[in-house]
């Protein structure tokens, strides 16, 4: 076993140690804490490339390798961790690392202002650590805690700015909309510990996801005659779901985009979201366990498939009656997450993974590149008071096209590649067309709201100083943004044109790689595809038109103009921006159920269990009552008169007791002439 | 057999201790509480001493201290430890340290506050040594009476009823308990609790309760379940278990802040380990035939619990509910353990994780509900006893270490990964989950809300605009850092490495999963 | 009327004129006088009972009667001895006067 | 019923009526000590000699004169002050006489009415004070021991509490 494979949790120890680290520095230690952060990713980054190079240039089953280790023991059994190398792993190494070093780079320019800059790199760099984790995992459980810890630094990353109430609640609607789907992934995983005794992803043939295991969960079925495997693999679903944003738990994906824009671009375009396609890519064994030659598929993976399906519909739909440029990018996300669930539920690990990892890219892209904007705009984010950027910040608008044009998967872009490939597995889906038809719609609807986001920012003249009480600011006009900004713009525009070559259908090396072979170039495989190409850029061409004939022949130049959509359909476009009102049905249902059933459980608490004990004190109280009643008015009136003569014999005593000694002898006396009385004659009877 | 009686002497050293604070004191309160926290802190290293002298491959008793004390009814003075006791006693060290620690600002009658905190530390080491029915019992009574006074003398504006409704709520139960003691004496003429056991798991106790105390022409197995259900009653009101709880909100918010920490820091253990120790050992055959209705309760102290605390606005008693739900894991792991008989080897898993994650969760709820309570106190003293949601906001502002240490005390009750509480959790439900589905399932709901209130927490203290009148709200001083450190360190030791405990334990959850036959 | 009776009567009549004189003069020391003769109509009925009783060797109402005027006696030197402590104290023996023994 | 009793009774009612009577305390102890000399007789009619002429030397001879002497050491210079107002007829000395007189009633009821279970056969036995001297050296030398010390103890206790207090003699 090679170094690499062997310490290969340093690279998420890096710049989780730098974390810690920049947490007990001093505030105003900003150089060192961006450094160390850095630092730390550059680092892993290399790790990672070394990693990558491991993979590489091994084969067959050496592409897999795992180390091992107990970690604690419950009665005759060691829980044991471990961390694995493979082809999914490298990759979205090198991805993880590559994105995230530049957005780090990138947050130096953009943060530059912010009086918690420190905290920044270090919530940053944690959520780094945590993510690396995540990815390096060869076990569960261990997965599952490096998900739960990128849960909480998107919640602290998000709610950054924690002195605005919306960042405060945003954050907190993210981490438990997440957590509502990490449950489910919790108890699948009770639940594949239980049945497999281990959660080891590989441990030589005794893993979970290896054939051993996975032929008993396939065989023994459970509820609803669903095979073990599948119902486990729904539940891991929930989590990835809930962390990739698919509809139902997609609600905090919008609002999270309240956190600082780099935190946007790396958490929530580039990589935590996509960790819930990676877990599905990694359990994908468990996914489709089951599933011979590719006939038939599974239940959990139609799930997956038509989850993400309604999810790349919904997004797309919601996008296009966006005002917010982050917004937009967030459903956009949304809708390609749910590409990658369809590519993955219909074609596989390597169909899903290669649109990850274009995505990834062009979106990260696409958000420094809103970032770029919005520091130029003076923290403006509103489409409606931007326009005309392309003059006035051109290295931004280049390297946003760039990846618009990906993002619609214009021909020879690398969006192109990847989404065509989804839409190819899903043609070709034995099951049902459904996901194909709506994928093709998702990508015209995409190529539409992302023409009409570029018109609205870079196109015509700028609106910003028609509205200058909105520029907090006080400057005029927008200007291009710092070196540390764009720079990372442009590396990154890059890949988001080329990185489809790797993965065509002539040459898919991505594809192989992830598998373990090594591609061949065959320009056969080009005549299958080819006519869905064709469609498909057909789709994004329409697209692409119809976007530039609402919104591009006439210019938009006043601020408070309808939307094109808007003043042709007024109530579908309301429904769009409101994003069909899920937030509002959830307020309304969910969550005030759950506000019900909280007051309803203090109320049970108050006057059930409460009330049964104060029934029974009440019970006591009440004999106590009934006893003193009884005291009061029967053995009282016997007793206060008692008491009277008590008292009036105590005052009359207390007369006697003057002090006279012959009144006393006198009373001495008395006493015995009753006694002797009484003795005599009571003697006598 | 008797060596040297260390047990003994943890448990006397907190009594020398407050009555020497009590005539020490008596001059300066300043002495009145360095003197106790001495005091802790030797009983700490006392601790730490048997923590590391103790044979972490044996199962049963060590450090056995057995003498005759009441020959004539098998009273014992009979003291021991095992795994589960011996994290117990660390857990009361450490609590106690960290109670004194929040009480350091009580400035009414010092020496007396802090003798009886003593006290009730002695009275925790007492229980959770002794092995004879009556000198726990003792030891069990014994610790209401300190507590009692601390609610009575210091505790807030509602604290007579609070007091009097907790005294007389765990007397109450203690009395169930006591005569369904007085029955098994009855019958097995013994007081000691490994050989109750012995006697149960052989099925010798159910004839012979028959035998010695037919009542009421019950069967022998009703009689049983009436026992079982006497003795449960007595624990299940100290965890305490939905619907035996409703003193527990009141007492926390009204005790002093210092009070509710050892009250929900250690002595809510005591009922979970009765469980343990007692019931398990005892009476599995009778848990077992009510098992449905105990695995509702479980569920209902779980969900409710979190929903209680989500409904409530003060402080103290949104985390005197969250202790319920945390607690509520305990019982469901307990009870999951004793769901089916046997003793095949995927069984016997299941149960050892149920079971240590239960212990570990007793040790980590302690640790952690108590630093919270530590913090609820710093926050009280620093905004002038204001405990409402509504009174805090965007302290994080003016406090940023405090609001980063209280953060990471509330995602450690949360249940976040690194930190103490999930490991415990993930092994409860680990276990449970393959054993009782239904309710575990239910129980993640738990979970859920847990998250959800304690975010609120989070997000109405320390979020959103900094109000007004907390200008002023200073950060904490670097004393108040390096004392909070050690128990934050603590949670993140047990996050990442349980073994440190588990390995103790794990001779113990062995054994007592062996234990549970019918 | 045996002669026993006699002397119980003689008995009850010295102890009625003591307790009379007790209760009605207003001068300690005679009060203290007639409680002596209160003892001594006692004493006479102790004597009476020993002489005609059912065992008279015994001698044991002659001894009683002994001991009962030592005590008397003792009573008398004390009692007489506080009369003059309580004069000095009041400067009179007035019992109406003197009530410290007020409840 | 002899003479000698008759006679001796007599003389120890009046005494003693006369002692409770007299308004002048001299006289009273005077005539105390009369009537304790007719008690004395009483005790000599019923054949205890030794404890009729322990009576005499005991309540003649100590008894009267330590009054006396306690009388004229309390009010003796003023003489008008010894005589006591004449007052026969307030309530308080007629509740006194009353009560007296009910205690009398039943006393002497009940000493009229008894009737002893073995009626005396025996002569009188000598109880002179050979006999009490035997007596009292064997079987009650304990109780002869206990009286000597508490005679002791209250002539130390009188001879205390009549001594003048601190602040009286300086």
């Amino acid at each position: 076993m090679s170094w690499i494979v062997h310490n290969l949790w340093l690279v998420a120890a890096l710049p989780f140690a730098a974390g810690g680290v920049i947490s007990v520095m001093k505030q105003r230690q900003r150089t060192l804490a961006a450094g160390l952060a850095v630092g730390s990713m550059a680092l892993s980054f290399v790790l990672a490339l070394m990693a990558f190079v491991q993979v590489l240039t091994s084969h067959g089953e050496a592409t897999r390798q795992f180390s091992n280790f107990a970690w604690f023991q419950f009665g005759a059994e060691w829980v044991r961790l471990g961390w694995l190398l493979d082809p999914l792993t490298a990759v979205m190494l090198v991805m993880v690392t590559f994105v995230g070093l530049l957005i780090f780079i990138y947050s130096i320019g953009y943060m530059a202002e912010d009086e918690n800059f420190k905290r920044f790199f270090c919530f940053l760099a944690l959520f780094a650590g945590a993510m690396l984790g995540v990815l390096i995992a060869n076990n569960l459980l261990l997965l599952f805690m490096c998900w739960e810890i990128v849960g909480l630094t998107s919640y602290l990353l998000i709610g950054f700015w924690y002195e605005k109430p919306s960042a405060a609640a945003a954050a907190k609607k993210a981490f438990i909309v997440t957590r509502i789907g990490d449950l489910g992934l919790f108890l699948g995983m009770a639940w594949l510990y239980a049945q497999t005794g281990t959660l080891l992803f590989y441990d030589a043939g005794r893993g979970c996801l290896e054939a051993n295991a996975l032929t008993t969960l396939a065989m023994h079925t459970t509820v609803f005659g669903l095979t073990l495997s599948s119902a486990i693999g729904i539940l891991i679903f929930c989590g990835s779901a809930g962390k990739s944003g698919q509809v139902p738990l997609h609600v905090w994906l919008p609002d999270a985009m309240e956190g600082p824009t780099p935190v946007s671009a790396l958490i929530h375009a580039a990589t935590m979201v996509a960790a819930g396609v990676f877990l599905l890519a990694r359990v994908y064994p468990l996914l489709s366990a089951g599933v011979t030659h590719g006939m038939t598929t599974t239940v959990a993976l139609q799930v997956v498939t038509w989850v993400g399906a309604i999810t790349a519909l919904f997004g797309a739909l919601v996008a296009v009656a966006q005002w917010d440029i982050k917004r937009i990018l967030a459903y956009s996300t949304m809708s390609q997450l749910g590409y990658m669930m369809i590519g993955l539920g219909t074609g596989g690990v390597s169909v899903g993974m290669f649109h990850l990892i274009t995505h990834a890219f062009f979106k990260a892209l696409l958000f420094l590149g809103a970032g770029s904007v919005i520091h130029g705009c003076h923290g403006e984010q509103d489409i409606r008071f931007m326009g005309g950027l392309r003059k006035a910040m051109p290295v931004t608008f280049a390297a946003y096209s760039c990846g618009m044009l990906a993002l619609c998967g214009v021909p020879l872009f690398s969006g192109f590649w990847s989404k065509d490939e989804i839409l190819h597995s899903a043609f070709v889906w034995n099951l049902s067309r459904g996901p194909f038809y709506i994928g093709a719609i998702g990508a015209l609807l995409t190529a539409f709201y992302m023409t009409r986001q570029m018109i609205y920012v870079y196109a015509g003249t700028t609106r910003l100083a028609a509205e200058s009480t909105h520029g907090e600011h006080g400057h005029s006009g927008a200007h291009e943004s710092p070196k540390v900004m764009t720079v990372p713009l442009l590396i990154l525009a890059v890949p988001a044109v080329v990185l489809g070559f790797f993965g065509t259908p002539v040459w898919p090396w991505f594809q192989s790689f992830l598998e373990g072979d090594t591609a061949n170039v065959s320009f056969g495989a080009l005549g299958g595809a080819f006519p869905l190409m064709i469609v498909s850029s057909l789709i994004v061409f329409v697209g692409l038109g119809l976007g530039w004939l609402l919104y591009g022949r006439k210019l938009i130049v006043d601020v408070g103009a309808l939307d094109r959509i808007e003043s042709a359909q007024p109530g579908l476009f309301h429904l769009l921006s409101g994003a069909f009102y899920i937030n509002e049905l959830y307020a309304a249902t969910v969550v005030r159920f759950t506000l019900v059933a909280a007051s309803v459980s203090a109320w049970l608490d108050r006057w059930i269990f409460g009330g049964v004990v104060r029934a029974i004190s009440t019970i006591f109280v009440l004999f106590a009552k009934v006893d003193s009643f009884a005291d009061t008015h029967v053995v009282n009136r016997g007793f206060d008169a008692g008491c009277g003569s008590v008292s009036y014999g105590g005052s009359f005593l207390s007369k006697l007791q003057a002090g006279k000694v012959q009144r006393y002898l006198k009373f001495v006396g008395v006493a015995l002439f009753v006694a002797v009385a009484l003795l005599f004659w009571g003697g006598k009877a | 057999m008797n060596a040297f009686p260390w047990l003994s002497l943890l448990t006397a050293l907190p009594v020398v201790g407050a009555g020497v604070v009590l005539v020490a004191g008596a001059r300066s309160d300043r002495a009145a509480r360095f003197l106790s926290v001495g005091f802790a802190v030797g009983a700490l290293c006392i601790a730490l001493l048997l923590w590391h002298g103790f044979d972490v491959n044996v199962g049963g008793m060590q450090l056995v201290e057995q003498h005759a004390w009441v020959p004539a009814l098998h009273i014992q003075y009979h003291l021991g430890i095992d795994g589960l006791g011996l994290s117990m006693l660390l857990l009361s060290a450490i609590v106690t340290l960290i109670s004194l620690g929040a009480s350091w600002k009580i400035e009414d009658r010092v020496p007396l506050y802090f003798a009886l905190i003593l006290l009730v530390e002695a009275c925790l080491f007492g229980a959770f040594t002794a092995l004879n029915f009556i000198h726990w019992f003792t030891f069990w009574e014994l610790c209401l009476i300190p507590a009692f006074f601390l609610i009575k003398i210091w505790g807030g504006p509602r604290r007579t009823p609070a007091a009097t409704q907790f005294l007389v709520y765990t007397m109450a139960g203690s009395v169930a308990m006591l005569l369904s003691f007085l029955a098994m004496y009855l019958a097995a003429n013994t007081f000691e609790f490994e050989e109750l056991a012995t006697i149960a798991q052989s099925g010798r106790l159910l004839p012979s309760l028959a035998a010695s105390s037919s009542w009421m022409h019950l069967t022998p197995e009703h009689l049983g379940l009436v026992i079982f259900a006497g003795v449960f009653l007595g624990f299940a009101v100290k965890v305490p278990v939905i619907p035996f709880h409703t003193w527990l909100p009141d007492t926390y918010a009204e005790a002093p802040t210092g009070t509710t920490i050892l009250l929900t820091g250690a002595m809510s253990k005591m009922g979970l380990y009765g469980f343990l120790r007692i019931l398990v050992p005892i009476f599995a055959p009778q848990m077992q035939s009510v098992l449905t209705p105990l695995l509702w309760m479980a569920v209902a102290t779980v969900v409710l619990g979190s929903l209680s605390a989500m409904a409530q606005t003060d402080l103290k008693r949104i985390f005197a509910y969250s202790s319920i739900n945390h607690l509520g894991y305990c019982l469901l792991g307990i009870f999951a353990a004793v769901r089916y008989a046997g003793s095949d080897a995927q069984l016997l898993t299941q149960r050892a994780a149920a079971l240590s994650g239960t212990m570990l969760q007793m040790f980590n709820h302690g640790i952690t509900a108590a630093t919270i309570f530590w913090f609820v106190a710093i926050l009280e003293t620093r905004s002038g006893g204001a405990r409402e949601l509504s009174d805090f906001g965007g302290l994080r502002r003016n406090a940023p270490v405090l609001a980063g240490m209280m953060g990471i005390a509330l995602f450690s009750s949360l249940g976040l990964p690194g930190l103490n509480g999930f490991i415990s959790e993930f092994l409860i439900f680990k276990g449970a989950f393959p054993l009782a589905t239904w309710a575990t399932a239910l129980c993640t709901i738990g979970l859920l809300i847990t998250a959800v209130f304690i975010l609120n927490v989070i997000q109405r203290v320390f979020s959103g605009p900094l109000q007004e009148r907390h200008s002023n709200f200073l950060d904490l001083s670097g004393k108040e850092q390096m004392l909070l450190a050690p128990a934050i360190a603590l949670m993140f030791l047990l996050g990442l490495d349980p073994q440190i405990l588990l390995s103790h334990l794990n001779a113990t959850v062995l054994q007592l999963t062996n234990t549970i036959k019918f | 009327m045996t002669p026993l009776n006699l002397f119980l009567l003689l008995s009850a009549l010295l102890f009625s004129i003591g307790l009379a004189g007790a209760l009605t003069r207003r001068n300690a020391i005679l009060v203290l006088i007639g409680i002596e003769l209160m003892l001594n109509a006692a004493n006479i009925n102790l004597i009476a009972f020993w002489r005609f009783g059912p065992n008279p060797e015994a001698l044991t109402g002659v001894m009683f009667a002994i001991f009962s005027i030592s005590v008397a006696a003792a009573e008398a030197a004390v009692g007489l001895a506080i009369i003059l402590a309580v004069y000095r104290h009041n400067k009179t023996t007035n019992l109406n006067q003197i009530d410290t023994l007020k409840g | 019923m002899s003479l000698f009793f008759l006679i001796t009774a007599a003389i120890a009612i009046g005494g003693t009526l006369a002692a409770m009577t007299r308004r002048n305390p001299i006289h009273c102890i005077l005539s105390l000590a009369l009537g304790l000399v007719g008690v004395a007789g009483v005790y000599l009619a019923l054949g205890a000699q030794f404890v009729g002429f322990t009576q005499i030397l005991v309540y003649v001879g100590a008894v009267a004169i330590l009054a006396t002497f306690a009388l004229m050491m309390t009010q003796g210079h003023i003489v008008s002050a010894l005589i006591e107002p004449r007052r026969a007829f307030s309530r308080s000395s007629v509740s006194g006489f009353v009560t007296a007189a009910g205690v009398f009633s039943v006393l002497g009821w009940a000493a009229q009415s008894y009737r002893p279970l073995t009626p005396s056969t025996q002569q009188a036995p000598a109880a002179g004070a050979k006999e009490v001297g035997v007596a009292l050296m064997h079987t009650y030398v304990l109780p002869l021991e206990v009286i000597g010390v508490l005679l002791t103890a209250a002539l130390i206790g009188a001879v205390v509490i009549a001594l003048p207090s601190e602040e009286e003699r300086s």
